[in-house]
């Protein structure tokens, strides 16, 4: 009993905001490309030169604003480039996404060395990472609750926040309605006049641009300063996420919450004395769990789609002539 | 004779250790003004073989430093196959006979934080930004021996001296990310531990920026890591890689040929050693440094035994 | 111009582009692209050593590469490679060092055990993705975390040399693949992934089943309409790569490392699926791939020591070619009937 | 007096291949013109040149008698032209009413206004009497009511001048009607209509003035008042073609299928087929009516194996084969052209042989000791292609570089040269020219003749007619009626077909 009250309290959900925060802003990303009908396991690398070129900038600029702003910069490169290949060259998404990555962790290495003389990572130097913000009243409204929602640095807001801007960006925007229809069905989307290209194109600076968010998050919010591949796989969760929620912002939301609390609560467990190896395989081994079990209960979507054939018998009616 | 050429080889020359290693080569290199080469090995198995084959090859270096237990393997059968080229493993020993040996007690410098860290939280909350926990934390790299031995120095140190105290230790599972760092310092901090202890190079950045977040207590390792977060890092464990590369290049500089043999860097030759951070010690009470002082002696007198090192 | 030839020529081009890109890199970094580039050369072919150093860097992604090349000519993506390489790396030096078997057979027996494990690894993504559509991409990729965790905990855990770093106990010597050369490491490895391309490439080629793989792969509807059971079929396929992929890690651990270690072999499952997916999925072309990546990899060894430059201008010229001639993808004939064509759709 | 569209000399090619040869084509306000011809005749290309999808490489435009250049669908929908696809282009995730506003959203402060929207279509449904509902998903509605959104679609973007590329390929009877009553609406209002179709008596009945083209060049432009069907196909094919009730000796011997009281359900999980039972004898050709979406695919599906029935039972001679794999099915006698072609009949990236491989790659002398003899598969390939006047390169062409009645023939040629005693057929001619709908009726009526079991599914009624022996009327997943197809009228079908029994009707289906 002891031992629950110590693992499950407000500080894991604290945690578990911040182990989502990261993983939910690339993912958002991912959701512009996967509804565009665009597979992106380039995510990993985005996020890598955003985390890289965000910490470049704030050290050489001394502004963390203008070093995020940085860290987006190079991730709508890396984003444009891949957007050149698969949308106007079809070369094959997976390939070009792997690339990318390479590149990225390549790329970023070649220049630390160039840039520090060492590779491995860029610790002060005159980083200057993103403050906290504290919610004001926060602390005597909430009390012991209120790390809950104060405290945070700024993109963690900005993540989930994005979550209900994306729900109205899908739903009633134009780009987001036809972010989708290009995803679902191109030629409805190109006999209307509407430029798929032109669609994936943004699409996928759309992504870049949350990736690179999320780059700079890593290395001037979460923690101030950059490692060699420190996006450390949250890409690639990212892409699994997307992947069994179809991109859908709320589902989206879910998927990483559930991460985020296993890699929180993971990192508890140990303190417990459970082998680390073993401990570190919970998020990947409940990520497939819950890929496996999306995949095998469709029980909940073949409630939907009666409900959806019975509204559809109904308005067949009329339909056959009748008079 | 001509100029001394020395090379180093290893895969984390990023890292913590490595960046020691390579600070105290570069200082050899412009006191004395030796050639000197750093052969990234990556991290493929596969390619150690051969990358000490083109080291070696063509007798070019006087000493090829080599870093890294992964290493072990290629390294003893290119002692084997090159036996005039000189060899010098740092951080451990192997069987070859052939090659020179740089070996850390880093459980002894682990030792003395353990001491530190367990004595601090036995005072609890009587030193400032303390809690009453009772307990202190380690953040481990990767759970690979070197990090289970400096593990081994700080179980034994606290419980040494605060026997009531409880070591939570945790392993990142990498050395490559912060973030990881940054959540398991946090945890152990909610749960108590009011130090870490961090092994973790890169990771261990995060473990560091942790304490400065939650203004608790950290130890850094390897090197100076007091500036990291000022305030609120207690003492740092150094692993003085930069003075033994240095020493043995100027040995073989000044033409006294390093011979195969084990070289020991303990607490006794100043090769380990714990270093307080001035900011920090002002507020740990005086009996607590004389304390630490004390089992310094005793490990060094040999009084204390801290058990073999893997 | 004849197709293939236009293919080719396009291949030759984008590679060129990459190499031009590569050195402006590299005079960026402040090294010349020529001495960069002979150096690359000499290290991946200079002599003797260097090419059998660069064959035995190229079997592992060769064999990883027709691992994914199964999967890809069903239309799937095994994309784990990685984790069944490490699963059966370590299942064949458990075999190499816990039993004492009669030579030939020891060895035969550790690379039959190395299959298995790979199949094994990939049997509940493969049965979620036949059975129920589980998106084979992402349980294959989230497996390979798990599994490099796994045999790690293993390893230093269960089975660790006593004494010994990160790694398991060398294997008897029955149980070594042998060497081709005495001055080499390069062993039957080599030869086995060569003849598993040939004959993988016949297979799809000659046989019906292979026929059957090979519509499945372009048009399962029309597959399943045919009377081929898609689903068994397609288990069964991934089983295959998987267990290929497995053979991958028991060629490694019996013939190069004769023991299992943490960090064993990373990197070669995604160099094995990119090769495949660079050749098309194309059993022959993917030798082509590997070997051009494994002298890229074995020269960049060279590179290290003779210039200042360092392996990651390597991983950035390589992921330069990669990125050129994957845009070429367009000039190839059947382009679109393989691995890539959007099966993706979500 | 100015026409609403004029094509002047339209060249239009595709690589070598040309698609358009110099075409004229003009077409006067307030008229409905058809466009016939046969397969790969050019018929589509003419009018994605028209409709700014493709650059003509040579030739000129003329809208209202102004030169206009149209480099893209938009510069067309701004000059009042609007295309109705051969397949059509609609997001089944969205409503009715996103569909037709798709591109051109209302907006009200930045954010789509759905309400808008949907009274918006609705009013539009209103005036042009198109029945949709506004708020419904697309996904779930029939192809006669996606047409009419199709429609919609381009009412909604002004047009005056409407495309509708072989709108009734996919209708019944009745929806067709229906649709060329709208398109007289639109007529009637000054608009101005081009369509394509492969149904001679549709465009006999409903054009004003017809265009007939032929290996991409144009035949002739004729008032349709003025010609015969009979003429028209000539023109079109070059030689006469017949389509009247095949002459035939009866030939019913022994049920090869018997299907007893099954049920099945949709990809809902609804039941789509209901307590169907009925034989098929061999020699006999055995015709399945009704309009799409009653349960038809459904049916066939069940019976290839492809979808699993819900109760009921089926047989092929003795073997009972509910439940059993599509292999098994095929393995006791099946063989099956079905409905979607480009989804389930090929592979479009295999070449025609490798299609023609499918189903005996397992079986000698196509394989031999485990291995494929494929100069064997391209012989017989050559020799297919020959019977079944496919037009292509070759056996090893792809097929996706075939035109859509000459992917149904390679179809047709593999489902027909096998040994099956069941022939189960959907859709046969759907989207053929009248040229290749013959060649496709000779070969039904030759497999009736050596004695082979045909289940026939077509919303053509004209082809069942023609061919059938009985037909069975399928509404509602049910079987309304079976008639004998000697002397039956369309109208009798079409009112079993609106799920309408007459007491007379079911009466003498009893037989
Ligand atoms: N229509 C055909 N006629 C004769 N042989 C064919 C035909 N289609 C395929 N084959 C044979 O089957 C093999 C498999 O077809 P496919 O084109 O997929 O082969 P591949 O080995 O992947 O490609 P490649 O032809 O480039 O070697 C072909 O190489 C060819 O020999
Ligand atoms: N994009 C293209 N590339 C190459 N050839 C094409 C292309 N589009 C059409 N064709 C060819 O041009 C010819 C005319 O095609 P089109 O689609 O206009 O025929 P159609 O008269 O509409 O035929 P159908 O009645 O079958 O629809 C065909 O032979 C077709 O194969
Ligand atoms: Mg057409
Ligand atoms: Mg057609």
């Amino acid at each position: 009993m002891e031992v629950l009250e110590k693992l499950f309290n407000v500080a894991l959900v604290v945690a578990t905001i911040r182990t989502t925060a990261p993983i939910l802003l690339v993912a958002l990303g991912g959701s512009f490309t996967t509804r565009a009908g665009i597979f992106n396991i380039g995510l990993e690398g985005q996020m890598l030169v955003g985390a890289f070129f965000a910490v470049i900038g704030s050290i050489w600029t001394g502004s963390a604003l203008i070093g995020v702003a940085c860290g987006v910069a190079a991730a709508l490169v890396f984003a444009l480039v891949f957007a050149l290949l698969v949308v106007t060259f079809r070369a094959n998404e997976v390939v070009v996404g792997l690339a990318l990555n390479i590149l990225a962790g390549g790329m970023t290495i070649s220049l630390m060395k160039a840039i520090f003389g060492t590779r491995g990572s860029i610790v002060g130097h005159g980083i200057v990472g993103l403050p906290k913000l504290t919610v004001p009243g926060a602390r005597d409204l909430l009390g012991s609750y209120a790390p809950l929602v104060s405290g945070f640095t700024p993109l963690v807001y900005v993540a989930f926040l994005l979550v209900p801007l994306l729900v109205l960006f899908y739903r009633r925007t134009r780009l987001g309605l036809h972010i989708g229809v290009v995803g679902e069905k191109p030629d409805a989307a190109e006999a209307q006049g509407l430029s798929v290209t032109r669609i994936r194109y943004t699409a996928s600076l759309l992504c870049g641009l949350l990736a690179g968010l999320a780059g700079a998050h890593m290395s001037l919010g979460y923690i101030t300063m950059f490692t060699e591949n420190m996006s450390s796989g949250r890409g690639f969760m990212a892409v699994a996420i997307l992947i069994f929620s179809n991109g859908d912002p709320v589902r989206l939301l879910l998927g990483c919450l559930l991460f985020g609390f296993a890699d929180a609560l993971s990192l508890r467990l140990q303190t417990f004395g459970f082998p680390s190896y073993l401990v570190l395989t919970v998020p990947y081994v409940v990520a497939l769990v819950a890929l496996f079990l999306l995949a095998w209960k469709t029980r909940p979507k073949l409630v939907r789609e009666t409900a959806d054939s019975m509204r559809r018998l109904l308005s067949i009616r009329p339909a056959s002539p009748e008079r | 004779q001509d100029k001394v050429s020395v090379a180093a080889i290893s895969g984390y020359f990023a890292q913590g250790f490595g960046v020691s290693i390579v600070n105290g080569l570069n200082k050899a290199k412009d006191d004395f003004g030796i050639d000197l080469k750093l052969i990234d090995t990556g991290n493929r198995a596969l390619d150690y073989e051969e990358q000490f084959a083109n080291a070696a090859k063509d007798g070019q270096y006087d000493l090829i430093f080599v870093m890294g237990w992964e290493l072990a393997d290629a390294l003893q059968k290119a002692a084997a196959a090159y036996p005039n080229q000189r060899f010098v493993f740092i951080d451990g020993v192997l069987d070859s006979d052939k090659i020179i040996y740089a070996n850390f007690s880093e459980e002894q410098g682990s030792y003395l934080a353990g001491t530190l860290a367990g004595l601090m939280a036995e005072k609890g909350s009587a030193i400032a930004k303390m809690g009453d926990g009772k307990a202190i934390g380690f953040v481990g790299g990767r759970d690979i021996p070197v990090i289970r031995n400096f593990l081994k120095g700080y179980e034994a140190g606290s419980k040494d001296a605060a026997p009531d105290v409880r070591v939570d230790a945790v392993f990142a599972g990498t050395f490559d990310d912060p973030a990881k760092g940054s959540e398991l310092t946090l945890a152990l901090y909610e749960q108590g531990a009011d130090v870490v202890f961090n092994v973790a190079g890169p990771t261990g950045e995060g473990v560091m920026q942790a304490s400065a977040a939650a203004d608790k207590y950290s130890i850094g390792v390897d090197i100076d890591m007091c500036a990291t977060a000022p305030g609120n890092v207690v003492a740092s464990m150094l692993k003085r890689g930069d003075v033994a590369v240095y020493t043995l290049v100027k040995e073989e500089v000044e033409g006294k040929k390093v011979t195969p043999g084990v070289r020991t860097f303990d607490l006794a030759s100043g090769g380990v050693e714990l270093k307080m951070c001035d900011d920090v010690a002002a507020n740990i009470p005086a009996e607590i440094k004389d304390k630490v002082e004390a089992a310094r002696k005793a490990v060094i007198d040999g009084t204390v035994k801290i058990g073999e090192a893997q | 111009m004849s197709d293939p030839v236009r293919a080719v020529l396009g291949q030759v081009l984008a590679v060129a582009i990459a190499i031009a890109l590569g050195a402006l890199v590299i005079l960026a970094v402040g090294e010349s692209p020529v001495r960069v580039f002979r150096v690359l050369f000499l290290g991946a072919f200079g002599d003797a050593t260097k090419i059998a150093g660069t064959l035995l860097q190229t079997t592992p992604i060769l064999v990883c590469g027709i691992a994914a090349c199964i999967s890809l000519r069903a239309g799937l993506f095994n994309i784990g490679v990685e984790g069944q390489l490490f699963m059966g790396g370590f299942a064949a030096a458990w075999i190499g060092f816990g039993f004492s078997l009669p030579p030939v057979f020891h060895v035969l027996l550790g690379l039959a055990v190395a299959a298995l494990a790979g199949l094994a690894w990939i049997a509940i993504p493969a049965f979620f993705r036949a059975r129920y559509g589980a998106n084979e991409v992402v349980s294959t990729i989230l497996s390979n975390y798990v599994a490099v965790l796994l045999t790690s905990y293993l390893t230093i855990f269960l089975f660790k040399r006593p004494g010994g770093w990160s790694e398991t106990p060398p294997i008897h010597e029955s149980a070594y693949l042998p060497a081709i050369f005495d001055f080499s490491r390069l062993n039957w490895g080599i030869v086995i992934g060569l003849a598993l391309a040939v004959g993988v490439w016949f297979y799809f080629r000659a046989t019906p089943r292979g026929y059957a793989i090979t519509t499945m792969g372009s048009n399962p509807k029309f597959a399943e309409y045919g009377g081929i059971d898609i689903r068994r079929q397609g288990f069964a396929v991934l089983l295959v790569s998987g267990a290929v992929g497995g053979l991958a890690g028991g060629i490694e651990a019996l013939g190069v490392h004769r023991r299992f270690m943490e960090g064993f072999a990373p990197g070669f499952g995604f160099d094995g699926v990119i090769a495949a997916l660079l050749a098309n999925g194309h059993p022959l072309g993917t030798i082509v791939t590997a070997l051009f990546f494994g002298a890229l990899r074995n020269g960049s060894l060279l590179l290290e020591v003779d210039t200042n430059a360092s392996r990651e201008i390597i991983t950035v010229i390589q992921a330069l070619i990669i990125l050129a001639v994957s845009a070429q993808i367009l000039m190839r004939r059947r382009a679109d009937s393989t691995a890539g064509e959007r099966r993706w759709k979500f | 007096m100015d026409y609403a569209v004029e094509l002047k000399r339209i060249t239009k090619r595709f690589g070598s291949f040309t698609a358009n040869e110099s075409v004229d084509l003009a077409v006067r306000p307030g008229e409905i013109h058809a466009v016939v011809g046969e397969n790969g005749a050019g018929k589509t290309t003419l009018m994605n040149v028209l409709f700014g999808l493709l650059q003509p490489d040579e030739g000129e435009i003329l809208i209202d008698g102004k030169p206009t250049v149209l480099p893209g669908p938009t510069a067309a929908i701004a000059a009042g032209i609007g295309m109705v696809h051969q397949h059509f282009k609609l997001v089944p995730s969205l409503t009715v009413a996103e569909n037709v506003f798709l591109g051109m959203e209302i907006t009200k402060g930045g954010l789509i206004d759905h309400r808008a929207q949907r009274a918006r279509t609705a009013e539009l449904s209103r005036t042009f009497g198109l029945k949709v509902d506004p708020g419904e998903r697309v996904g779930l509605l029939s192809v006669g009511i996606e047409q009419r959104i199709e429609i919609l679609k381009v009412l909604a973007r002004g047009a005056r001048i409407i495309i509708l590329d072989e709108p009734t390929a996919v209708l019944t009877p009745q929806e067709s009607r229906e649709l060329f009553e709208t398109l007289r609406g639109f007529v009637a209002k000054g608009m101005t209509v081009i369509f394509i179709s492969h149904h001679l008596e549709e465009v006999m009945e409903v054009s004003d003035t017809v265009t007939v083209l032929r290996l991409g060049k144009k035949i002739a432009t004729r008032p349709t008042a003025d010609l015969t069907k009979a003429e028209l196909v000539q023109m079109m094919v070059g030689r006469a073609v017949s389509f009247d009730r095949r002459p035939r000796e009866k030939s019913a011997g022994a049920p090869v299928l018997a299907v007893e009281r099954l049920w099945a359900r949709d990809e809902r999980g609804l039941p789509a087929v209901r307590d169907v039972s009925f034989e098929v004898r061999a020699g006999e050709v055995v015709g399945i009516a009704g309009v799409a979406g009653n349960g038809q695919t459904e049916l066939a599906e069940v019976l290839a194996g492809l979808r699993p029935e819900s109760h009921g039972r089926f047989r092929l001679g003795d073997v009972d084969l509910t439940g059993r794999s599509p292999a098994a099915i095929r393995a006791a006698g099946l063989a099956h052209v079905p409905g979607d072609r480009m989804v389930r009949g090929v592979d479009r990236h295999a070449s025609v042989a490798a299609n023609i491989l499918m189903t005996r790659q397992d079986r000698a002398p196509w394989s031999r000791r485990g291995l494929i003899d494929w100069s064997y598969v391209r012989h017989r390939a050559e020799e297919l292609i020959g019977r079944f006047d496919i037009r292509t390169q070759g056996p090893d062409a792809p097929v996706k570089s075939l035109s859509g009645g000459n992917i149904q023939k390679v179809v047709v040629a593999r489902e027909f040269s096998g040994d099956a005693r069941f022939l189960l057929v959907d859709q046969p001619t759907r989207g053929v020219d009248i040229g290749a709908q013959e060649a496709i009726h000779d070969e039904i009526m030759r497999q009736r003749a050596e004695g082979r079991a045909i289940l026939l599914i077509s919303v053509q009624l004209d082809e069942l007619i023609a061919l059938a022996d009985r037909i069975l009327v399928m509404f509602n997943g049910r079987i309304m009626g079976a008639l004998d197809a000697e002397g039956v009228s369309e109208d009798a079908l079409g009112l079993l077909m609106a799920g309408i029994a007459p007491e007379a009707v079911s009466r003498e289906a009893a037989a």
